[in-house]
C-alpha cells in the first residue's frame, strides 16, 4: 500500500490536493487507482446493487428466456413507476429519521379521490389530479403537526393516518366499491400506451450525454480558476461516452418492442430533480443535516421544524402522485388500492436502494434502484408458475441475497474505518 | 412459415394462462389450479399453462397478465380480483390479439369473450337462506350477527350482498354485521366476542362468509363458554370446515363444483386456443356464460355433497378426534 | 496589536447583559441566580469546575436552553432568546463544547450549514476555497474537506466548529473550551484569532479551564461555582491562584496540594525526573 | 422554583445526595415534591399513557356501557395476549436499535408447526409446541447472521423473511389450508377456559404486594448499610397497600364474570420475567448498551454480535409462542393465521408504550401498555356499529389522539431539558 | 512518590511494542511505519499536531481499529488485537478522546459496563458504592450517579471515561487527551493518579496537547507528525520549545511567533495588559 503514497510526492498545486497524507487520485490514471482503491477499501457506491440486479437478472433469464425480451423489460420499466415514485417520497422521509407508513393509504386516497372527482364528478382530469395531490399535501402537513407540535413519532403517527386514510378511501368509494377510469381519457393513456417515439429517444439519450458533459466541463473550468482539483476532460468526455453508450442501447433494446414509457422517462426526470434538489440547494442540505443531527441543525440556526414539514408534506404528495400512476395505469380504483404490500414496497425499495432508516444517508437514485430490484424479481417470479408458497419463500430469498452482496461492501468499508 | 403466429403448429403449442386473485381462500391453489392444467394437459398434450396468483392486489394482477401476454398467451382464463379494475386486462389482452374467458366473477364494464362461474352473490343468499331456514324451523329465538368478508376485496362484496338479499326480507333481526379485515379469522372472533358480551343470548345464529371466519366465529362462542354454539355459516368447504360440520360445531357451509367448472374452464380455453368460438348457454353482462350452481352442505347432505363427489376423502376429514362423530353421520 | 490600545478605543458599557438566571434540570440546579455583564471590545472569559454550570449558561445565552428564570439586556434593550435561530439573529454566534457538527456531512457543508452560498443552485466552489482559506488561517491540518466530520479526528472536528463560527458577522462570538482539542499550533492561533476579534470591537466570550489561555487573552474573567456566581475578576491584577481558589472555593485545593508536593519532591530529588 | 432548594440545605448524610445542588426528595414529603416537580419538568413516566388509556376507555363506556363491564375486559385482557407476547420480543429488538417486520410471518408458520405437528402427526402437545419455539429460534438465528456476518440491515433481512416464512407457512398448510385444533386439547382450553379460580387470585394479589413491600425493604435496607439514600419504609408500606387495593379491586372486578384469564396471568409473568432479565441482568445491561451506543459497547468489550443473536432469538421465539396462543385461542390455524396486522400491531403496541424506534429506550412493561391500548381501541369499536370505513377513521383518530398526549409530555420533557 | 524512586526499581524492558505500523482511511494515510515501545512504570506521552494520528494509535492498540501493516509485540510475544475484546484480555484499558460511553445508560451502569458485579442479579449497592468512591478519588462534580450520561458536563463525562479504565485490573492504561475538558483540580488529580499507576508498575500512554501536562508525568515523549515518527525524546532533558519545534516542523511556529509577539507587545506596554 505504501508504494501508492510515496513520502515525497510530485509537486502539487490544487489547494485541495496539498496535504502530504493524500494519494495522488488525478487523471485518468489516477481515477482508476483511486476507484481500485476504493474497491480494496469497501467504498462502491452503487456498485455492489448493480452487481446484485446483474445476478438477478442472469439467473432470470437463465430461468425463462422471455426474461430479458424487450417487451418484458419495456413492461418491467412501467410497472415501476407508481411504487417508485411512492418510494421518492419514502427516502426524503427517511433522510430526515423519519418514516412513512401510511404512503399506501394515502395512494389510495388519492386515487380515490382522483377518481371521485374526475368520473362522479366530471371534472377536467388536471383538475381531479390536482385536488388528489392537494389531499396528499394536506395529508402530510398534518403529519408534520403531529410531530413538530405534540411530539408524536412519525411512525405511530402515519401509523394512525394508515388507518385512517384507509377509511376515507373507503368512504369515498361508497357503496360502489370501485370506478373504473375511461380508456380514453389522458390519464390513462399517459399511463398505458403513451410510449417514446423511437426517433425521440435516441435524442434524448444524445442530450442527456451532452448534459453530463458540458456541466461536468463548466465544473471543472470553475474548479480550475478557484485553484482546485478538477476533473480532466478526458476523463469528462469517457464518462459522457459511457453514458451515450449505456442509454443509448438500452434505448435502442427497448425499442425493439414497444419503446420506452413515457411514465418512466417522467419518473427518471422527477429522480433527476429530487437529486438536485438534494444535492444542489440549501433546503437539501437541511434535510441532510437534520437527519445527520436534528440538534446540531437546529443549534445553526436551521428551522427544524419547517424542514420536517417540507419533507412530510413532499412525501404524501408522491404518494398521492404514485396512486394516481396506479389508478390510471389500472384504469380503475378501488378499495384494494394502495393497500397490500403497496406500503412496504416503496419503504423497502427506498431502503434496499441505500436510505438509511436512522437518517441522514442515501441519494434519491436509491428509489429508482430499489424499486428495480423489487420489481425485477416480482417480474422474474411471474415468468416461473410457481405456487405462492414457493413465490414467497423465491422472493424472500432473492431479496436476502441480493442485499448481502450490497451489505457485505457496506459492511467492509465499516471494518476499514470509514463509517 | 415457422414462427408465424397462427400456424396450426401454434394451436397445438398453445400457452393458456390461468390468473387466480388471492390466496386467502385455500381453493385457487389447492383445487382450481391443478384441476385446470390436468384438464388442459388431457385435451392438448401440447399445451402449456401460465400459472400466477395475485395475491388480491388488482395492479399486480394487471402485471401478471402483461407477462403472460409477453410471453405469448393466446387465452387468459382470469378470476379478477377486482372486476371493474380487470377491464384494462381485457383491453390490452384484446389489442393483443388474445382471447379472455371470466372466470368465477364477470368483467362487467368491458365484456370478455366468455364467462364461466358459479355466482358469489348467490352464495351469500344460499348460505344465508339455509340458516334462516334452520332458525324457523327450530324456532330460535334472537337475532343474526353477520360476519362479512375483507372491506377491501370485491368477491367479499358480493357475498354480503347476497347475504342482505336472504336477510333483509326474512324477517329475523339483524343484531350487527362486520366487514372482517383481510378476512383474519382471528378478527372475527375478537369481533364476536365482543357481541357475546353485547347481546348474551340473544344471538341466534351468525352468518360468516367463508369458513375461516366462521371457525372464529365458532371460537369465540366456545371461548366464551356458550354451549351448545348457535348455528354458524360458511363457505368454501375447507376440510376443516367439514369436520367441524361432522362434529357439530359448524352449521353449514357451500360447495362449490370446482372440478366441473374448472375443466369446463379449461374445455373453452382450448376451444379458444384452436380458433373455435365456443357458444354460452346463457348471455350474462353481453358475454356468453356458463353458470354452475353451488351447493349448501349440512350434516345431512355431507357425505353425499363432499365425499360421494370426491370433493374430500372421508379419510381426511375422519381422523380419531373426528371418528366418533363421523360414525354419527354416517361417513365411514 | 496590543490588547491595550484596542479596549481603550471602545467605552466598556455591556452589549450583553444577564441577570438572575436560574436554570434547573430535573432535580438538579445547574444555575442559580447567575449574572454576567458582557462588553464590546472586551474578552470575558467564564471560568469554574467541572459541572459549575459554564456549558449550561453558554447554551442559555444561544437558545438551545430556555432559563427557568432571569432576563437578558442586549444593546440595552431586554430580549428573550427562545431558540438558537433567535441567537444567531441577536448576532450571537457559538463554538459548543460537544461542536455540534453534523457528523455525515463534509466539512464544507458543515461550515455553511444554514448560511449556504446561493441557495437554489449551492455555489460549491466558492464555498470550497473559502472553507480553505478558513482552515488555513486557523491552522488546521485536515488533509481534505470533502470528507465527512465523522472522519476527522477530535482537534480537526474542533477547528471545524471555531471556523464556523466566523462565518455570517456576528457580535458576540461565544467560545466553549475552544483550545480543549487542540494542538500547540492551533491553540496559538485561536488565541491570535480572539484577540483580532477583540480589535475588531466584538464581544467575546470564552469558557477554558487552561489558567494560561485565560490569563493571556481575557479581559474579565468571571468565576461560576456550583451554579453560581463566585466573583468577577481583572485578568491584569490577579494572579492565577486567586483564580484557582475562587473556581475550587478553597485556598488549599489539590492544585496547591500536588504543587506542593511536586515541589518538594523536586527539591530533594534535583529539578527534573532524571531517570 | 428556588424555593425548594435552599442554598443551605439541612445536613445530609446519604452520599448520593450530598451535592447540594440537589433537592431533598426524602421521606414521604419529599417524594411527593419530587413527583411534582417531575410533572412539572414533564417527566412523568407511564402516567401521560395511563392518562390516555383511562380517557379511551371513559369514552367507549359513554358510547356503550358494556364496555367496562366485566365480561368485556376479562375477554380483552385474553384478546391482549398473544399479539401482546410478540410485541414484548419487538421491544427487545427495538431495544438494540433494530427492528423485525417478521414477526407476524413467523408467529403463523410457528402456528402451522404446532397444527401440523400436533394434529397431523399426532406429536403430543408440548412436543409440538417446542416444535415452534425452535423454528422460531432458528429463524432469530438466522437473521442475526444476516445482520452480524453479512451486515444486511434488519430492516430488509426481516422483510425477506417476512416473505420467505409466510411461504414455509403456505407450504406446510399445503393440500389442508387449514387445521382445526381440537376444542378438547390442553392447549385450546388453556387459552380460551382457563381461569384463575376467585381465591387463588386473591392469593396472587397479596403475594404480589408483599413481594413488592419486601423486596423493597431488602434493598432499602442494603443501601442503608452502604449510606446511600433509601426509601422509607412508610413509602414502601403505601406503595404495595396501593398494589395490593388496585390489583384486589381489578381482580374482583373481573371475578364478578369469568375472572382472570391464566393466560393473561401467564403473559404479565412473562412481562415481568423481561423486566427483570432487562434491568438486574449484565446481559440486560449490554442490550441497552448497544441500543444506545453499539460501538461504545463493543470498545468496552461488549460481544455486541452475541447481544444482537441473542435478541433476534428471543424476538422470534416470542413471536413462535405468540402464534401458537393465537393459534390456541382460534382453535385453528390457516393462511391468514399471522397476516395481516399482526405484525404492525406488534410493532406499533412497543411503540405506543415508549420503545424508542431509535434503540436503547424502552421498557419490557411497553409491551403490556401499548397491546392493551390498541386492544381497547379495537374492542370498544367492537361494540359500536361502524361501516368498515367509519371503524378504520376513529381508530386512526384516536390512536393519534392517546399518543399525542404521551408525546407532549415527552416533549415537555425534552424542552426541559431531561433528553 | 517522586519518580526516580519507582523508576529504578523496575527494569526498563518494553511490555508492549509497536513496529511498522500502517493505517489507511480510504485516500488518506494516517499512520505510517508507526514505531512505539512502552515500559512497565513508565509514562509513554504521545505527542503531535491535530490529525497527527495519535487517536489512531490509540485504536489500533485497543482493537478499535486494525492496522493494514506492522506487529504488535505484548509482553515479549507478537499478538494480534483484533477486537477490543482482545485488547481487554492483554490488560489494555483505554480512555479514548471521544469517551465511547453509552449515553443513555447512567453514571454506575457506564462504569461497570461489561463487568457488572453479580451478572445475573446485578449488585447495584456495591457498584454505587463504588463508583461514588473512584468518582471521589477523581474529585469529579457529579450531583447524582443516577444520571443518564447525557446529562452530565463535558468534564464529568470525561471523568467517568478515565473512572471506568481503572476497573479492572489493567496492565497498561492508554490515556487519549484525558484532561481535556477537566477542571484545573480534577487535571491535578488525574496527574496524580498517573503517577500512581506508574508506581504501581503499569504502562501508561498519554496523548496530550498540554505541554505542561505532559512535561510533568511523562517519562518519554514520542511526537508523531503526519502520521509518521517524528522522534522520541526523554522527558527530563528536553525542553519544551524543543517537542513544539518536533511537533510542527519547524522552529519557527506559530507557538514561537506569538511568544514573540506578546514579549514584544508586553515589553513596549507593561507587564500586564492593564485596561
Ligand atoms: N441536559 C441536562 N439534563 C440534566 N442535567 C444537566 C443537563 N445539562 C447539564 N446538566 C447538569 O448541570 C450541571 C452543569 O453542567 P454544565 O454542562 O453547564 O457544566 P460545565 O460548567 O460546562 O462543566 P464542564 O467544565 O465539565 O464542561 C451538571 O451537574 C450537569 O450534570
Ligand atoms: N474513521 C476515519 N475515517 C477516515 N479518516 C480518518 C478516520 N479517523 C481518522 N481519520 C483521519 O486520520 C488522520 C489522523 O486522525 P487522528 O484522529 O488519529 O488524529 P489525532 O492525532 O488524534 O488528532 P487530534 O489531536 O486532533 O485528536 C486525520 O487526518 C483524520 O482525518
Ligand atoms: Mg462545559
Ligand atoms: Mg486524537
Amino acid at each position: 500500500m505504501t508504494e501508492i503514497s510515496t513520502p515525497t510526492p510530485p509537486a502539487r498545486t490544487d489547494i485541495d490536493r496539498a496535504d502530504e497524507r493524500l494519494r495522488d487520485d488525478a487523471g485518468v490514471r489516477g481515477t482508476l487507482t483511486a476507484f481500485t482503491g476504493r474497491i480494496r477499501s469497501g467504498d462502491l457506491g452503487v456498485l455492489p446493487i448493480i452487481i446484485g440486479l446483474v445476478i438477478i437478472w442472469t439467473v432470470f433469464q437463465a430461468l425463462n428466456p422471455i426474461f430479458l425480451s424487450s417487451a418484458n423489460l419495456g413492461n418491467l420499466a412501467v410497472e415501476c413507476v407508481s411504487v417508485g415514485v411512492i418510494a421518492l417520497g419514502v427516502v426524503c422521509v427517511l433522510l430526515v429519521g423519519q418514516i412513512d407508513l401510511s404512503v399506501g393509504s394515502v395512494s389510495g386516497l388519492s386515487a380515490a379521490v382522483t377518481a371521485v372527482t374526475f368520473v362522479n364528478q366530471r371534472w377536467p382530469s388536471w383538475l381531479a389530479v390536482l385536488a388528489a395531490l392537494a389531499a396528499g399535501a394536506v395529508i402530510g402537513w398534518l403529519y408534520s403537526q403531529l410531530l413538530t407540535r405534540f411530539g408524536v413519532p412519525s411512525f405511530v403517527g402515519t401509523l394512525a393516518g394508515l388507518l385512517g386514510f384507509l377509511g376515507l378511501q373507503l368512504y369515498l368509494l361508497g357503496s360502489k366499491g370501485a370506478i373504473n377510469l375511461p380508456f380514453d381519457s389522458q390519464l390513462v393513456f399517459f399511463a398505458q400506451l403513451a410510449f417514446v417515439p423511437a426517433w425521440l429517444s435516441y435524442v434524448l439519450v444524445v442530450l442527456a450525454a451532452a448534459a453530463v458533459f458540458f456541466t461536468g466541463l463548466a465544473l471543472a473550468r470553475e474548479r480550475r480558476v478557484a485553484k482546485l482539483s478538477a476533473r480532466s476532460t478526458s476523463l469528462l468526455a469517457l464518462r459522457s461516452l459511457a453514458v451515450l453508450a449505456g442509454l443509448g442501447f438500452a434505448a435502442w433494446y427497448l425499442n425493439q418492442s414497444r419503446g420506452v414509457g413515457w411514465m418512466f422517462v417522467a419518473f427518471v426526470g422527477l429522480v433527476l430533480v429530487f437529486h438536485y434538489l438534494l444535492t444542489r440547494t440549501g433546503w437539501g442540505r437541511s434535510v441532510y443535516a437534520v437527519g445527520g443531527n436534528a440538534e446540531a441543525a437546529r443549534r445553526t440556526g436551521i428551522n427544524v421544524t419547517r424542514v420536517y414539514t417540507s419533507v412530510f408534506i413532499l412525501c404524501s404528495t408522491l404518494a398521492a402522485l404514485g396512486g394516481v400512476l396506479a389508478a390510471a395505469r389500472l384504469a380503475a380504483v378501488n378499495q384494494a388500492s394502495g393497500a397490500g404490500d403497496v406500503n412496504l414496497n416503496a419503504i423497502a425499495a427506498a431502503v434496499i436502494g441505500g436510505a438509511s432508516l436512522f437518517g441522514g444517508r442515501g441519494k434519491a437514485s436509491a428509489a429508482l434502484l430499489g424499486i428495480i430490484v423489487i420489481q425485477s424479481i416480482s417480474s422474474g417470479l411471474t415468468l416461473l408458475n410457481l405456487d405462492s408458497s414457493f413465490r414467497f419463500m423465491v422472493t424472500g430469498a432473492v431479496l436476502a441475497v441480493a442485499v448481502s452482496l450490497d451489505s457485505l461492501a457496506r459492511k467492509s468499508r465499516a471494518t476499514h474505518g470509514a463509517a | 412459415t415457422a414462427g408465424s403466429p397462427g400456424a396450426t403448429g401454434d394451436a397445438a403449442q398453445a400457452k393458456i394462462a390461468f390468473l387466480m386473485p388471492d390466496i386467502a381462500s385455500t381453493r385457487y391453489e389447492l383445487a382450481d389450479h391443478p384441476l385446470f392444467e390436468a384438464k388442459v394437459k388431457q385435451l392438448c398434450a401440447g399445451c402449456s399453462v401460465i400459472y400466477a396468483n395475485a395475491n388480491a392486489d388488482a395492479a399486480q394482477q394487471q402485471q401478471q397478465a402483461n407477462s403472460a401476454l409477453a410471453q405469448g398467451a393466446k387465452v387468459i382464463v382470469l378470476d379478477p380480483v377486482d372486476s371493474t379494475a380487470a377491464a384494462t386486462i381485457v383491453n390490452t389482452a384484446h389489442a393483443q390479439g388474445a382471447t379472455v374467458i371470466a372466470y368465477d366473477r364477470p368483467i362487467p364494464t368491458m365484456p370478455p369473450d366468455y364467462y364461466i362461474s358459479f355466482d358469489n352473490e348467490k352464495i351469500g343468499a344460499k348460505i344465508a337462506q339455509s340458516l334462516v331456514d334452520h332458525l324457523k324451523q327450530t324456532g330460535a329465538q334472537g337475532g343474526i350477527l353477520e360476519v362479512n368478508g375483507s372491506p377491501t376485496d370485491a368477491a367479499a362484496g358480493l357475498i354480503k350482498k347476497g347475504i342482505h338479499s336472504a336477510l333483509d326480507t326474512s324477517g329475523i333481526k339483524l343484531l350487527a354485521e362486520f366487514d372482517t379485515p383481510d378476512w383474519q379469522p382471528a378478527k372475527a372472533q375478537d369481533w364476536v366476542s365482543g357481541q357475546i358480551t353485547r347481546f348474551g343470548t340473544q344471538i341466534a345464529g351468525v352468518v360468516a362468509a367463508n369458513d375461516g371466519t366462521g371457525g372464529g366465529a365458532i371460537a369465540a362462542f366456545k371461548a366464551a363458554g356458550v354451549n351448545p354454539v348457535p348455528p354458524v355459516t360458511g363457505n368454501d368447504a375447507e376440510l376443516a370446515a367439514a369436520q367441524r360440520i361432522v362434529s357439530g360445531d359448524q352449521y353449514n357451509t357451500i360447495s362449490k363444483p370446482i372440478k366441473i367448472v374448472a375443466e369446463a374452464a379449461a374445455d373453452i380455453a382450448v376451444q379458444f386456443a384452436q380458433g373455435k368460438k365456443p357458444t354460452g348457454a346463457t348471455t350474462l353482462f353481453n358475454t356468453p356464460t356458463q353458470l354452475f350452481d353451488p351447493t349448501v352442505v349440512t350434516t345431512g347432505n355431507l357425505k353425499q355433497a363432499l365425499v360421494s363427489s370426491n370433493e374430500l376423502k372421508a379419510g381426511a376429514i375422519c381422523t380419531p378426534q373426528y371418528a366418533a362423530a363421523c360414525a354419527r353421520a354416517g361417513i365411514a | 496589536m496590543s490588547s491595550i490600545t484596542n479596549s481603550a478605543g471602545i467605552p466598556d458599557r455591556p452589549i450583553l447583559s444577564l441577570a438572575g438566571i436560574d436554570k434547573n434540570f430535573a432535580a438538579v440546579a445547574a444555575l442559580t441566580d447567575v449574572h454576567l455583564d458582557v462588553a464590546a471590545g472586551r474578552v470575558t472569559a467564564i471560568v469554574g469546575d467541572n459541572g459549575a454550570g459554564k456549558s449550561t449558561l453558554v447554551k442559555v445565552l444561544s437558545g438551545v436552553h430556555r432559563a427557568d428564570a432571569g432576563t437578558i439586556t442586549f444593546g440595552g434593550e431586554q430580549v428573550r432568546i427562545t431558540s438558537p435561530a433567535d441567537a444567531r439573529r441577536l448576532g450571537i454566534a457559538t463554538v459548543f463544547q460537544d461542536l455540534a457538527l453534523c457528523e455525515n456531512l463534509n466539512v464544507v457543508e458543515n461550515l455553511f450549514l444554514g448560511r449556504e452560498l446561493r441557495r437554489t443552485r449551492l455555489d460549491e466552489t466558492t464555498m470550497e476555497t473559502r472553507s480553505w482559506e478558513l482552515l488555513r488561517q486557523l491552522s488546521a491540518k485536515i488533509p481534505s474537506v470533502r470528507v465527512p466530520v465523522a472522519a476527522l479526528s477530535g482537534g480537526q472536528k474542533q477547528t471545524v466548529a471555531i471556523a464556523r463560527s466566523l462565518l455570517g458577522d456576528p457580535k458576540i462570538i461565544i467560545l466553549d473550551e475552544p483550545t480543549a482539542a487542540l494542538g500547540v499550533a492551533q491553540t496559538a492561533e485561536v488565541l491570535n484569532l480572539i484577540e483580532t476579534l477583540r480589535q475588531r470591537g466584538l464581544g467575546v466570550i470564552m469558557v477554558s479551564h487552561n489558567m494560561d489561555d485565560v490569563r493571556a487573552v481575557a479581559d474579565h474573567i468571571a468565576v461560576l461555582r456550583l451554579g453560581r456566581n463566585n466573583g468577577v475578576f481583572d485578568a491584569a491584577t490577579t494572579s492565577s491562584e486567586q483564580i484557582v481558589a475562587a473556581i475550587t472555593g478553597a485556598t488549599d485545593n489539590a492544585v496547591t496540594r500536588r504543587t506542593a508536593r511536586t515541589a518538594a519532591a523536586a527539591s530533594t530529588n534535583g529539578v527534573g525526573n532524571d531517570d
